[in-house]
């Protein structure tokens, strides 16, 4: 896997060389614009807030979400960095203001000029693992995965790079195993010696990593998933872990409203995987659940993460039940066996970094039709028009058409890519870190926009419904805030 | 949700049967394979999801019609069913049955490598039903048309096995299963007659996978140990018939899945995970220790 | 007093009676042989005695004491050495490696000792190799010691399965067709033989055997045995020419 | 034995006979040896220097000591992993090999020492040491209560007791998320001194030569010597006055005992350890690789387990693409992954079976038979192509 990565980037890197070498006076100036995305770091607004030029092909909806107070990216100012260090002005052994809330602050260790750790960075490249499940019981298609790796970041490359600096992407396969993962990133820790490590998807290989990762002071970010886990510490108080995305917990009152606006008056269950980490969700799912639905909560069950055997059971019971909506936070898999073996209508509801993939429609439809999930990144129906993402897909790809998972990846690259950038050329792992807690709001228009006020940025989700017309999920209502 | 327990009960145990009728599909082939070669067939469930694979190939893939996908899913149950007598179980006819095992282990294992290799990009398969439609009976419980026809399948199966071996074949059958050079003598070739044992036991055990691939999505090593894992209560199903009876194996296939369901019970569902599993554990060393010459022996125990 | 004592034993098997009210004594230092014909019930009548059937009624009494319950390894504890109608030997072994096995109680450590390698189990394996070989000697096979008991002709077989029996210390030998397979000389060399160890050893013998005039020649006492009972017992001579016994005989070879 | 009712009666055979080398046990000890062959001067230099590459491929390659090119820390982990699987592997060989009965719920010895020694060592808060040999412990216990309801039965039912026993552990022991952390796996830390993989892989190798030296012995003592005789004959074993019973437990508490250990290992050596690694799919790959390297072969046994837990991991044609690309013009890894599409996650799973369906039909002595002429020449013998080629004979049953 990573062999063929690297070879990939070697290839790509050798055409970014060749195109760089063409004098770049020939560029056309709406490549310059982009460039803006990941060449220049967006200007730190007055807030702290940092949004990219907008490149949506039309001026849809996730374009420019209602980020308040953010301001619109810096101007081209071509290819020459000019605010090299911007981030570590006033850099002082001070915590970054404006943490707080849920969870510890990041790291109090603002760098110096030249200091700090400065592992996976040269003067010229970044280093960045990515692990994600290619093979394994997850529902994901490993072509997905191995195309949209590094899409963002060949795209930056091509441009010339952040901060003047190449972006290596190191891919591994965490084979959706916790162990695997932390190997994975023991690997890209000590072996490889990356910069900062990004988790694509699940939510134990993330939790797992992330551990790790903090153990080792490399940054890790992900899209959010638990918050905590019985007989461990929380994620927030790990030193190097950033959520991106609204964890599972923050988006209990989501999945409460959903149902107050689509099966209010009807009956809801409430199903969980019985994921130790998921006691917390649980709790909180059911505690809004009964707040928004009182007597007519009329389930409530923990699963085995990929139940197979069982399924009829529970699927029984959900029918029995008499409920309507599903409120439901267990893998893929077990959604896909229970939803086959239903023999009543429900809707399900959940939180779905995975279950809003639109594998999980094609195959499920029409078991799961109008299943609405959360999500941190938008149907393909949105994704589609993004001409940026599109593009850069296809550029990678030999001219392939993106899928959800493209998105996924590309969401989270662009996101890491528009903090690296917004912390200048003095890149150190601390001033990464302190950038992230001093910044605060990132918005890629990708993902909702992020608020680092704790470990966990999130400040909204994307809702997607399963469309059993078209098999995929599209997009209802973007940046929904809790 | 609290039913009161003899409704449980009562779901339990028509589930159970439901589920059951798979179990003794696949006992039905350990049974005569036993009966055959003396051999523990841990390949048995594999025929199963192997014709299931190829079924769903060919109707998803190919976009063949349903009966033909049915067929080829179990001609090639069968065909691997051939294969294994030929190149394991012929050429090892004289290792002692423990390396035997070993051999039907290794076809399990290359039969699963395969289906992950042929379908790794395929993440989630699921086989349509035969019939879609399913009633609650009146105590509750939900009975779907494909398990429906799963239980008539076996009815007719095991009927037609009776009848095939009242006749004269299938008395030859017995004949060379019991002493193998009388027969030779006699001038039965126990090598046809192995074959056809094998090709017997393979085609019931594709009955088994492509008829309960429906119930659930499926992926490798589905009827072994996946979604619908029967090589265990396969065996256990045998264990009650003696290793020995037919009857006793769909008889055993049954029960064994009634006992399987009874983790559905609030009792064990909500306070031990993977009750069943416990259950057929404990069950298992009950009746090996209790009567290890099993229960639904019948008239056709032999000494 | 007898060393050997059955009484009234008797094994069914489902609805055959293999053995019916066998009595039987054997005497310090006695060689007692057992005759019969085909099926008559002498090596079942053996496997009573050694512990691999337990009989459906009657004991089996080892100096005075009742071992009618007790396994076959604790028999030979006791002092219990049998061979075995078509060579009890691990046949995969060599020669010494069985003498070795068979010496198994005399082994003077813990099975754990022997896994954890104690020092002193190294000088207790080498003890074991030494008696072997002195076995060996006095069977005049230590040319064959690392001979693999498979690749062996079935005579030299049958002399070292008694090799390997007198290496499991008995005190009493019961020997299933010693001479099976063995032409007259041989037959006479090996009645010399058990002669020389009952001698050596101080053993009590008790075999069973076709060759009659073997069994005549070195038996103190002889038991005719026909479809599990006793036809005939006394002196051998007697029992020989025992009308019954010849009877039972007749149309058998009487080698 | 009365009349004959329990299953027994049904499989007489229990027993594996594959017909293999038996090292050290069944042959001569060297005082007997009556002419013995002395290497010359050249060939003791010979031996002595393809010992030296022996060692130093395993105690100084991983660890980046005159090598041709760097191993990585993934890489000395995967070794690490490949000793695990030795002693995995000398387990299930003490049970299939020495006794003779066949365990497909191997994984569920060597994942319940897994959990017990993360338990031990973050629950409880004890010493690593300590968590290991309570995991031994255990596994030794374990094997030996699951021997002795197993004891009224004989080979194939035992077989069945264990695919059952796996399925329990599996999907029963192994879903307490107090136990085993849920599917998030649970925390396995190292004691400070093995922290580092390079560390970790020379304590994995010092119990792997612990496990050795036992088993070495045990074939060498009495015990070795009762279990040998009770698998190819119970009946002679018991007229030697071998308790069998009692000396099948014994195989079965050693091997818990390694299984036990091994599973600490494991533990320890991932650091997460979770309960979706020790599937049914593991039994068999545990029974796969005994088989493939030669029942009652140590050496055979060692290579064997070590093979596909390099195969597995996919650091084998790792360490095999840079002799392939460049002495042989062949990507290994391009063939399989792109010529024939098979991803190398499936390799050990698609290859695997082949050998053993290879071995058991054509090459019963797995590896070891394979190895054993070179074997034999390390040791100071004449080189002999033969070697090893002892064909185990069929065994006639023993009429008692």
């Amino acid at each position: 896997m990573t062999m063929m990565i690297t070879r990939k980037f070697q290839a790509v890197a050798l055409a970014a060389a060749i195109t760089l070498t063409v004098p770049a006076c020939g560029q056309k100036s709406g490549v310059a614009s982009q460039v803006v995305v990941g060449g220049v770091p967006g200007q730190v607004a007055a807030d702290g807030s940092i949004v990219p030029g907008t490149t949506a092909a039309d001026g849809s909806a996730v374009g420019v979400p209602g980020a308040t107070g953010g301001v619109t990216g810096g101007t081209p100012t071509g290819g020459g960095s000019t605010t090299g260090g911007g981030s570590t002005t006033g850099g002082s052994k001070t915590t970054p203001s404006g943490t707080g809330g849920g969870g510890e602050a990041p790291p109090a260790t603002a760098p110096r000029s030249g200091g700090g750790d400065t592992t996976g960075v040269t003067d010229t490249t970044i280093k960045v693992g990515i692990h994600a499940p290619v093979t394994g019981a997850a529902a994901i298609p490993q072509q997905s995965f191995e195309k949209a790796v590094g899409v963002y970041f060949d795209m930056v490359n091509k441009k010339g790079g952040i901060n003047g600096r190449k972006v290596e992407v190191k891919f591994e396969d965490d084979q959706f195993r916790p162990d695997t993962a932390r190997a994975r990133c023991k690997k890209f820790a000590e072996q490889d010696k990356v910069f900062l490590i990004i988790g694509g998807a699940g939510a134990d290989q993330i939790d797992a990593c992330a551990r790790y990762a903090a153990s080792a002071s490399v940054p890790y970010l992900s899209a959010g998933v638990h918050e905590t886990r019985p007989g461990q510490a929380p994620l927030s108080s790990l030193s190097t872990y950033f959520a991106l995305s609204l964890t599972y917990e923050q988006q209990t009152p989501l999945l409460a409203r959903t149902y107050k606006a689509s099966y209010n008056g009807q009956k809801v269950a409430v199903i969980t995987a019985d994921n130790d980490s998921l006691d917390n969700f649980h709790g909180k799912a059911v505690g809004a659940i009964k707040a928004a639905a009182g007597s007519n909560l009329a389930y409530e069950r923990r699963i085995p993460k990929n139940t197979t055997s069982d399924a009829p059971g529970i699927a029984g019971e959900i029918c029995r039940s008499g409920a309507k909506a599903v409120v439901w936070n267990a893998s893929p898999s077990s959604l896909l066996n229970v939803a086959k073996v239903l023999t009543c209508k429900v809707g399900f509801i959940g939180p779905g970094l995975t279950n809003g993939l639109n594998i999980v429609a094609e195959v499920g439809c029409d078991n799961i039709a109008n299943a609405r999930f959360y999500s941190p990144f938008p149907g393909m129906d949105v994704m589609r028009r993004n001409a940026e993402f599109v593009n850069a897909y296809k550029a990678s790809n030999g001219g392939s058409a993106p899928d959800d998972l493209g998105a996924a990846i590309y969401g989270v690259e662009s996101l890491v890519g528009m903090i690296l950038a917004a912390t200048g050329k003095d890149l150190s792992r601390e001033s990464f870190m302190a950038t992230i807690g001093k910044v605060k709001q990132f918005n890629n228009g990708i993902y909702p926009p992020t608020n680092f006020s704790s470990r966990f940025g999130g400040t909204a989700m994307h809702l997607l419904r399963a469309d059993c017309s078209k098999s995929e999920f599209v997009t209802e209502k973007v940046n929904v805030r809790p | 949700m609290n039913l009161p327990l003899y409704e449980q009960l009562a779901i339990a145990l028509t589930a159970g049967v439901l589920r059951g009728a798979v179990y003794a599909l696949v006992a039905l082939g350990i049974v005569l394979v036993f009966r055959g070669s003396g051999v523990f067939n841990f390949a048995q469930a594999e025929f199963g999801t192997t014709g299931l694979f190829a079924a769903y190939w060919a109707l998803t893939v190919q976009g063949w019609s349903y009966p033909v996908s049915f067929a080829f899913g179990m001609a090639v149950a069968i065909a691997l069913g051939l294969l294994t007598e030929r190149l394991v179980i012929h050429p090892l006819r004289d290792s002692s049955r423990v390396t035997l095992l070993v051999g039907t282990a290794g076809v399990a294992l290359a039969a699963i490598g395969l289906q992950f290799w042929l379908f790794n990009e395929t993440l989630v398969m699921s086989m349509p039903k035969i019939h879609d439609g399913y009633f609650t009976t009146p105590w509750g419980a939900i009975v779907t048309m494909q398990e429906l026809i799963t239980l008539g399948v076996l009815a007719g199966g095991a009927a037609l096995l009776a009848l095939f071996f009242r006749s004269p074949s299938g008395l030859a059958i017995q004949a060379a299963q019991q002493e193998r050079v009388a027969s030779e003598l006699v001038g039965i070739s126990v090598r046809r007659v192995s074959m056809l044992t094998w090709g017997i036991a393979a085609a019931l055990g594709g009955l088994a996978g492509i008829l309960a691939g429906p119930y659930l999505t499926f992926s490798a090593g589905f009827l072994s140990f996946g979604a619908v894992g029967s090589l265990l209560p396969g065996f256990m199903a045998a264990v009650l018939a003696g290793m020995r009876s037919m009857p006793g194996a769909v008889a055993g296939g049954l029960l064994v899945g009634a006992i399987e369901q009874l983790s559905s019970l609030e009792v064990f569902a909500e306070s031990i995970p993977g009750a069943g599993a416990m259950i057929l554990f404990v069950f298992l060393l009950v009746v090996l220790l209790v009567r290890p010459q099993g229960i639904f022996v019948g008239r056709a125990v032999t000494a | 007093m007898s060393v050997l004592e059955i009484d009234d034993v008797s094994i069914h098997f489902g609805g055959v009676k293999a053995l019916q009210h066998i009595a039987l004594r054997v005497g310090e230092w006695e060689i007692v042989g057992i005759i019969g014909p085909n099926g008559a019930g002498k090596t079942t009548l053996f496997n009573c005695i050694t512990g691999f059937y337990t009989p459906t009624s009657g004991t089996v009494r080892y100096r005075g004491k009742d071992i009618s319950n007790l396994p076959v390894h604790a028999r030979t504890a006791l002092g219990l050495g049998r061979t075995f109608q078509n060579v009890g030997l691990v046949k995969n072994g060599t020669v010494l490696e069985n003498l070795r096995t068979a010496q198994h109680l005399q082994v003077g450590y813990e099975p754990v000792s022997g896994i954890l390698g104690a020092p002193s189990t190294f000088s207790e394996e080498r003890r074991v190799t030494e008696r072997a070989g002195q076995i060996l000697e006095l069977m005049n096979l230590e040319d064959i010691a690392h001979e693999r008991v498979t690749d062996l002709p079935y005579g030299m077989q049958k002399r070292a399965e008694i090799a390997a029996v007198l290496a499991t210390d008995p005190d009493v030998l019961l020997l299933d067709e010693p001479g099976s397979g063995m032409g007259p000389e041989e037959a006479d060399e090996l009645g010399d033989l058990l002669l020389t160890l009952r001698k050596d050893f101080a053993l009590t013998i008790v075999m069973i055997d076709h060759h009659v005039p073997l069994v005549t020649r070195i038996s103190d006492y002889v038991y005719c045995l026909n479809f599990g009972e006793v036809l005939a017992e006394g002196a051998p001579d007697a029992v020989r020419n025992h009308p019954e016994v010849v009877r039972a005989y007749l149309g058998e070879e009487t080698v | 034995m009365s009349a004959p009712t329990s299953p027994s009666s049904e499989a007489p055979d229990a027993t594996l006979d594959l017909p293999t080398v038996e090292e050290e046990l069944w042959s001569a000890p060297e005082d007997a040896e009556s002419e013995r062959f002395r290497p010359s001067r050249a060939g003791w230099f010979a031996r002595g220097a393809l010992w030296a590459v022996l060692a130093w491929f395993v105690l100084a390659f991983p660890v980046n000591f005159l090598s041709p090119f760097t191993l990585g820390v993934s890489d000395v982990s995967a070794a690490s992993e490949a000793a695990i699987f030795a002693i995995v592997g000398l387990s299930l060989n003490v049970l299939l090999g020495y006794a003779g009965q066949i365990s497909l719920g191997h994984q569920a010895f060597v994942g319940i020492g897994a959990f017990t020694s993360a338990y031990v060592v973050v629950n409880l808060d004890l010493a690593f040491w300590f968590a290991v040999a309570v995991a031994s412990t255990l596994g030794l216990v374990q094997a030996a209560v699951l021997g002795a309801i197993s004891l009224r039965l004989t080979g194939l039912y035992f077989a069945l007791v264990t695919l059952a026993f796996g399925s329990f552990a599996q999907q029963t022991i192994f879903a307490i998320p107090k136990l085993t952390g849920g599917e998030g796996g649970k925390e396995a830390p190292r004691p400070a001194l093995f922290d580092s993989d390079y560390r970790y892989y020379f304590l994995c190798l010092a119990f792997l030569a612990v496990v050795l030296f036992l088993d070495w012995r045990l074939t060498r003592s009495k015990a070795g010597r009762a279990l040998m005789a009770l698998r190819e004959n119970p009946r002679v074993a018991s007229s030697y006055g071998i308790n069998v019973k009692a000396y099948t437990l014994i195989a079965f508490a050693v091997s818990g005992l390694f299984a036990g250990l091994a599973g600490a290992l494991m533990a320890h050596h991932d650091e997460v350890i979770v309960a979706q690694k020790f599937g049914f799919n593991l039994a068999l790959l545990f029974v796969l690789m005994t088989v493939v390297g030669g029942l009652r072969s140590r050496s055979g046994v060692v290579i064997g387990s070590a093979f596909f837990a390099l195969l597995g991991s996919g650091h084998l044609l790792e360490l095999l693409e840079p002799l392939t690309t460049n002495v042989f013009r062949f990507s290994l890894h391009d063939f399989l992954t792109g010529t024939i599409g098979l991803p190398i996650e499936f390799v050990a799973l698609v290859v695997g079976p082949i050998l053993l369906l290879l071995t058991i039909t054509k090459y019963p002595g797995g590896i070891g038979q394979q190895i054993a002429p070179i074997r034999e020449w390390m040791l100071g013998h004449r080189f002999d192509i033969h070697a090893g080629k002892v064909k185990e004979v069929e065994v006639d049953d023993v009429r008692a």
